[in-house]
């Protein structure tokens, strides 16, 4: 078995007298979708702000590929391959999709302490970015600012902001979330190509489209992870059926 | 060529040839001359500013003490028997940039109203120890008894050369500045304006690439200061009082915040106004704060021109 | 300094910061309930001020003068509220900024055309001249206790009304997360109105209290505007606590700053310089001391918890 | 402002860009630039120093020396940048005669060389800096007023012949304070038990009213010009320290009694004139100001309408030709004309050599407040920097 990506070791958090996240442990593998589901207010986001860096964990640890990386802030995870979206879209809507693209390339391209030369002629990123957009498939919108696509059309500029900083691994938090049923499919077929750039670590609410793509599954519940093993085992647990009795989406 | 003629450029663009040609069409007395010089240096400090209102999306209430201290740099060597300008002005700018990159490791960590409060704060400071050195004449200001020379030679005194001194540093400060937001690095400062956390998330730290914009934007207004001193020929902690802050951050929102250029058609348009209206009437404030009203409720894109993609943005605010 | 003197200064640090909290919670509770910066208020200060002086002379009364006031400065917020500030509720904080600077342009101007330029004449407050004596060697000037009485009792009120009743719910709600409010039927607009007007009476409130102990001259309200931004900032802004608290500390900094520092300084300069060090020093106290919060709390000491 | 100045003023701002340069008007006219503080917290000096001038060129018959008079009312806000820009305007485009005016010695300090380098007369009616009393001296600059520091010296004599021991010395923080507990100082010999700077933008006078009371010092000296002084008299009376002499300059006058009224009875000030002077030509001002303005005229006013005064007989001397400066600065230095002061001369360096006063604050009959004088304190006094001054012949 290869070395994991991503390793999360013991994980807690606390708000207040509430315990969100409690002692939770799991790994990322090279070119696998691991999916994290359950149902509201499990602890998802929580774990996932523990893991990009915007919260800090009361206890445990997060290894990016063997390096301890408990104490960075969220820049300095990046730097080390860390690529996030976000659930509420984060673009910069003033900023056209190409450029939204090109500042993420300009990120792991030197240094961004250049003064002197117009940052929207240098061809080398423009080009790059162009080749990104065509994969997400925006490739015709590069032009029209990020504030003007559709819902559907910014998750897409999202995946390919992600992408475009060539990441050791993507933090996906429901990318799927308000994509009509042509989007999903679309953008199930791009999380497929992409797994096998980098690995993803995939909080999605849509249990179809969870069950086609992941290779493992998490499940959290009240801040506990009940079970983690392949799409079959999962649906068979019993613990995790309880966890979802009653909610819908698990149909 | 047609990007040329954009309202956004062609409006500073028409002001800088009209600038250069006004001593020839009737504005060379030495009234006129005054008025457009000062309306310039006010400029460069304002396009300094806008660097940082419309690049980085941090409104200074405090930018006047950058000027403060290039003046009284000025001021503070002529009483040292200094008059050399090769000294002076790299000096004041020198001096401006060190005071922002100071101060701006404190109020970088603010941000929106904290940070226009926290640089007022710190320019109320500036403010009040210039007011107390006794030497430099206290409140009452010193004055120089002529202006600096460049190796010795008196390029600032005749009226004609220092207009076009001034015209070109305007010109040279507008054009680093427009450089600067148009690089990589400020594709990384107007990106953290918009969506912080996105830049965090790329791996970029906002907070060196502000206060970089912070200290080059308070070097320029420093040499704005030095020149003012020139022009004035006096220094007086007035230059650094707030109002004069708040005067700097109108001309910006009044030429319009989001094109760079639009700090100079705001400065000029502001001091031309406030002369203009002051010189037929006494009661001038009766008509120029009702046009400041207007011209922020009416002209939400300043003189420049709009915004098109944040309108949208309010739209769809209040859609939500 | 004697025990006497030290109290004698607390009290004015106190009757200062009452004074600059009466100004600061009108100016932070428009900011915590609608985003909206209002430079015009030290302008509304000034007003309450010189309608209070001129009716109070006109009447020979200073009571029915501050009477008169309120009513006349609350009817002010609201025209100004309809005029100007509801064209700015969706505008960013630099909009905001810029027109009601505007407003104070033409609020001074405007005064100075009225009244003249000359300070006005203020009736001293009938049956409130002399001093009271506190303890032994300690007397003070009963209107200045009134002020203390008077700014604590309106904190009382607005606490009880901010945390108690359905309406500071409403503000208080609105303050974190306004949409919301609307969403449960809830008319912001007159809930903004409301806020405007309490505000704008607040400061003419203010205004008037402080008519008989300073002077009444235009322009008056532009000092008082600066320190009670200090305070609201300090403070954090929207929270009606935060102003409360830091509006008694800036009274304290500028007061026992102005008494203690010129002594302080004589401990590294000599007595002259270190009187004119001293009270540059002392007056730059507030600033120092809002940058130095500001550092270690970049959001004021209560920020309001915002959605 | 009446209605219909106010619209008018609002068409020719619409017929008339701001710096389009006015056509030279034909001359034949004395033109003067008026310089003021008209505005903020202290216009209520630069207005006092308005009134005196109207007045003066009023009683002139609207002409000084037989011509008629154009004057520019300028108000420089309080802003050195402000009074220059508005300055040069006049200088340039107006080609003023004369400058006249000037409340305060930081605008003073911003357009003195600007005007005396273009060999324009400067006549102030109130500041009166050491600047250019000393070294800085001017053939062109001439002031009414006094030198700044001799009232204070004056208030400094005052408090010696009283014979106080310990006075107590409150002052703001900025050069003009400094430089009066220095002239008081000059003169007064006891002890200064202790000598207070309040910031300029002071409110509340409550510490320095305590530490008074607790030093009981024999006499109070201070300076607090404008709405400074309006809150300090109010809230020294208020604490009950009238009976500690409150010696002042500039603090109680009939700018700020308007609204001091009773709380400065009896409070001591050091100053030129008095609005009760006896000498005809002071009555008659006081008198036609009182109808024509409707308060009681000050030393600001006194000094403006002299400024006229002078300027008139210099311009009389010349036989109305302004282009021989020489000959207007050997007649404005002759000072041939009847100050409201009676004994006033102009010295060396262009300087006033006068009489200085104690006065205090009385009501008079008409209900008004005012100062009036209690006995003459210096006679014929030089100012301290005149001696280095070296005039230069131009």
């Amino acid at each position: 078995m290869p070395e994991p990506i991503l390793v999360l070791d013991k994980l807690e958090k606390h708000f207040g007298g509430l315990a969100v996240t409690q002692q939770v442990s799991l790994d990322l593998r090279p070119g696998e979708i691991h999916a994290l589901i359950g149902p509201n207010g499990a602890g998802k986001t929580t774990l996932i702000h523990l893991v990009s860096g915007t919260l800090r964990p009361d206890a445990g640890r997060v290894l990016l590929d063997g390096r301890d990386v408990t104490r960075l802030s969220l820049p300095q995870r990046a730097r080390l391959g860390l690529a996030r979206s976000f659930q509420i879209t984060c673009v910069i809507p003033g900023f056209s999709a190409l450029e939204n693209v090109a500042l993420a390339l300009q990120a792991g391209d030197g240094s961004s302490f250049r003064f002197f030369r117009a940052a929207h002629h240098e061809a080398r990123l423009n080009d790059a970015a162009r080749a990104t957009l065509d994969e997400v498939g925006l490739g015709a919108r590069a032009t029209i600012p990020a504030g003007a696509l559709s819902h559907g059309e910014r998750r897409q500029l999202e995946l390919a902001v992600a992408i475009a900083t060539q990441p050791r691994l993507l933090l996906l938090d429901e990318p799927l979330a308000g994509a009509g049923p042509e989007e999903t499919e679309r953008l199930i077929g791009l999380l497929q190509r992409l797994k096998a750039r980098c690995p993803i670590l995939l909080v999605e609410h849509d249990m179809q489209a969870v069950f086609a793509l992941a290779d493992r599954i998490s499940v959290l519940n009240q801040g506990q992870l009940i079970v983690t093993g392949s799409a079959a085992q999962i649906q068979a647990h019993p613990e995790v059926q309880t966890a979802y009795l009653g909610e819908d989406e698990f149909a | 060529m047609t990007r040329l003629l954009r309202p956004s450029l062609l409006l500073p663009l028409l002001a800088l040839a009209a600038l250069a040609a006004a001593p020839f069409l009737g504005f060379g007395d030495r009234f006129a001359l005054t008025l457009l010089s000062r309306a310039m240096i006010l400029g460069m400090a304002a396009v300094s500013l806008s660097l940082l209102v419309g690049g980085a999306g941090l409104a200074s209430l405090g930018h006047a003490a950058m000027m403060g201290i290039g003046a009284y740099v000025v001021a503070a060597l002529d009483l040292a028997g200094i008059t050399e300008g090769a000294i002076a002005f790299p000096a004041a700018i020198l001096a401006a940039a060190a005071f922002a990159g100071i101060t701006g490791l404190v109020a970088l960590r603010t941000s929106g109203v904290y940070f226009i409060m926290i640089t007022l704060a710190f320019g109320q400071m500036l403010f009040f120890t210039l007011s107390a050195l006794s030497a430099l004449g206290g409140d009452d200001g010193y004055t120089l008894y002529g202006r600096n020379t460049f190796l010795g030679a008196d390029i600032l005194t005749p009226r004609l050369s220092f207009h076009f001194i001034c015209l070109g540093l305007l010109a040279a400060s507008w054009g680093l500045c427009a450089m600067l937001s148009r690089s990589r690095f400020g594709r990384v400062l107007r990106a953290a304006r918009e969506t912080p956390l996105r830049v965090e998330a790329l791996g970029f730290s906002p907070f060196p690439y502000r206060l970089l914009a912070y200290v080059i934007a308070g070097g320029i207004a420093g040499l704005a200061g030095a020149l003012l001193a020139n022009a004035m020929e006096f220094v007086s902690p007035a230059v650094a009082s707030w109002p004069r802050s708040a005067e700097l951050l109108f001309m910006v929102v009044l030429g319009g915040v989001a094109q760079l250029p639009g700090a100079l058609v705001g400065a000029l348009a502001f001091v031309l106004l406030e002369e203009g209206l002051a010189h037929v009437m006494s009661a001038w404030k009766l008509v120029f704060g009702p046009l400041l009203v207007l011209a922020v409720i009416f002209l939400p894109g300043g003189l420049t021109g709009g915004l098109p993609w944040r309108r949208r943005k309010q739209e769809r605010r209040a859609d939500a | 300094m004697t025990a006497s003197l030290l109290m004698l200064q607390l009290l004015n640090g106190l009757q200062l910061g009452i004074l600059l909290f009466l100004v600061a919670a009108g100016l932070t509770l428009v900011f915590g309930v609608m985003d909206f910066i209002n430079l015009a208020h030290g302008a509304q200060y000034m007003l309450g001020a010189y309608l209070a002086a001129s009716i109070g002379g006109a009447l020979g009364s200073f009571w029915l003068g501050l009477l008169a006031a309120l009513p006349l400065s609350l009817a002010f917020g609201l025209a100004l509220e309809w005029l100007v500030f509801r064209h700015l509720y969706a505008r960013d904080h630099l909009a905001q900024v810029l027109a009601t600077f505007g407003v104070i342009l033409v609020i001074d101007e405007g005064v100075r055309q009225l009244w003249g330029s000359a300070p006005l004449n203020v009736p001293q407050p009938e049956g409130f001249s002399g001093g009271i004596t506190l303890m032994a060697g300690l007397t003070y000037p009963s209107f200045r206790l009134a002020i203390i009485v008077a700014g604590l009792a309106v904190a009382a009120l607005m606490w009880l009304v901010v945390e108690r009743s359905r309406l500071g719910m409403l503000i208080r709600a609105g303050a974190s997360n306004a949409p919301m409010v609307r969403a449960l039927g809830v008319d912001t607009g007159r809930l903004f109105l409301g806020v405007i007007g309490v505000g704008a009476m607040l400061a003419g409130f203010a205004g008037a209290m402080a008519g008989p102990v300073f002077a009444v001259v235009p322009g008056m309200g532009d000092q008082v505007l600066i320190l009670a931004f200090v305070v609201i900032v300090i403070g954090g802004i929207g929270s009606i606590r935060g102003a409360f608290i830091a509006a008694l500390a800036v009274g304290l900094v500028e007061s026992l700053g102005r008494a203690m520092m010129p002594e302080l300084m004589r401990l590294f300069l000599d007595a002259a310089p270190a009187r004119q060090a001293g009270a540059a020093v002392a007056s730059m106290l507030v600033y120092a001391v809002m940058a130095a919060v500001l550092a270690w709390r970049p959001a004021g000491l209560f920020p309001a918890a915002r959605a | 402002m009446d209605r219909r100045s106010f619209l008018g003023a609002g068409a020719s701002l619409l017929a008339m860009p701001a710096i389009i340069p006015a056509a030279r008007a034909q001359s034949a006219a004395v033109k003067v630039a008026f310089v003021a503080t008209l505005s903020g917290p202290a216009a209520a000096l630069g207005v006092q120093l308005r009134d005196g001038w109207a007045a003066g060129v009023k009683h002139l018959g609207g002409k000084l020396g037989g011509l008629p008079v154009e004057t520019l009312v300028i108000d420089d806000e309080l802003k050195p940048e402000t009074a220059l820009t508005r300055v040069r305007a006049a200088l340039d485009r107006d080609k003023v005669d004369f400058v006249v005016g000037v409340v305060f010695s930081n605008m003073l300090q911003a357009i003195f060389r600007p005007v005396t380098e273009n060999e324009t007369f400067l006549v102030t009616a109130n500041a009166g800096p050491s600047t250019y009393a000393g070294r800085g001296c001017s053939p062109y600059f001439f002031t009414t007023a006094y030198q700044n520091d001799q009232p204070h010296a004056t208030m400094g004599q005052v408090a010696q012949d009283f014979g106080y021991k310990r006075v107590f010395v409150l002052v703001p923080n900025y050069q003009a304070g400094k430089d009066a507990a220095a002239g008081f100082r000059s003169r007064f010999k006891g002890e200064v038990v202790d000598e207070v700077y309040v910031p300029l933008n002071q409110l509340d006078f409550a510490n320095e009213v305590a530490k008074i009371a607790a030093l009981k010092p024999d006499a109070v000296f201070t300076f607090m010009p404008g709405g400074l002084g309006v809150a300090l008299v109010r809230q020294y009376r208020q604490a009950g320290l009238a009976d500690i002499p409150f010696l002042s300059t500039f603090t109680v006058d009939e700018a700020t009694l308007p609204a001091q009224r009773e709380a400065a009875l009896g409070f001591y000030t050091a100053a030129t004139w008095a609005p009760d002077f006896a000498n005809a030509q002071s009555q008659r001002f006081v008198q036609d100001f009182m109808a024509d303005y409707n308060y009681v005229p000050g030393n600001y006013a006194a000094q403006a309408y002299d400024a006229a005064s002078m300027i008139d007989s210099a311009v009389k001397a010349v036989g109305g030709k302004l282009s021989d400066k020489a000959g207007l600065r050997a007649a404005m230095e002759k000072a041939d004309f009847t100050s409201l002061r009676g004994n006033f001369r102009v010295g060396r360096n262009h300087y006033p050599v006068q009489d200085f006063y104690l006065c205090k604050v009385v009501q008079r009959p008409d209900g008004k407040f005012a100062t009036s004088t209690v006995r003459k304190v210096l006679s014929d006094d030089v100012d301290p920097y005149a001696g280095e001054c070296r005039m230069r012949a131009t």
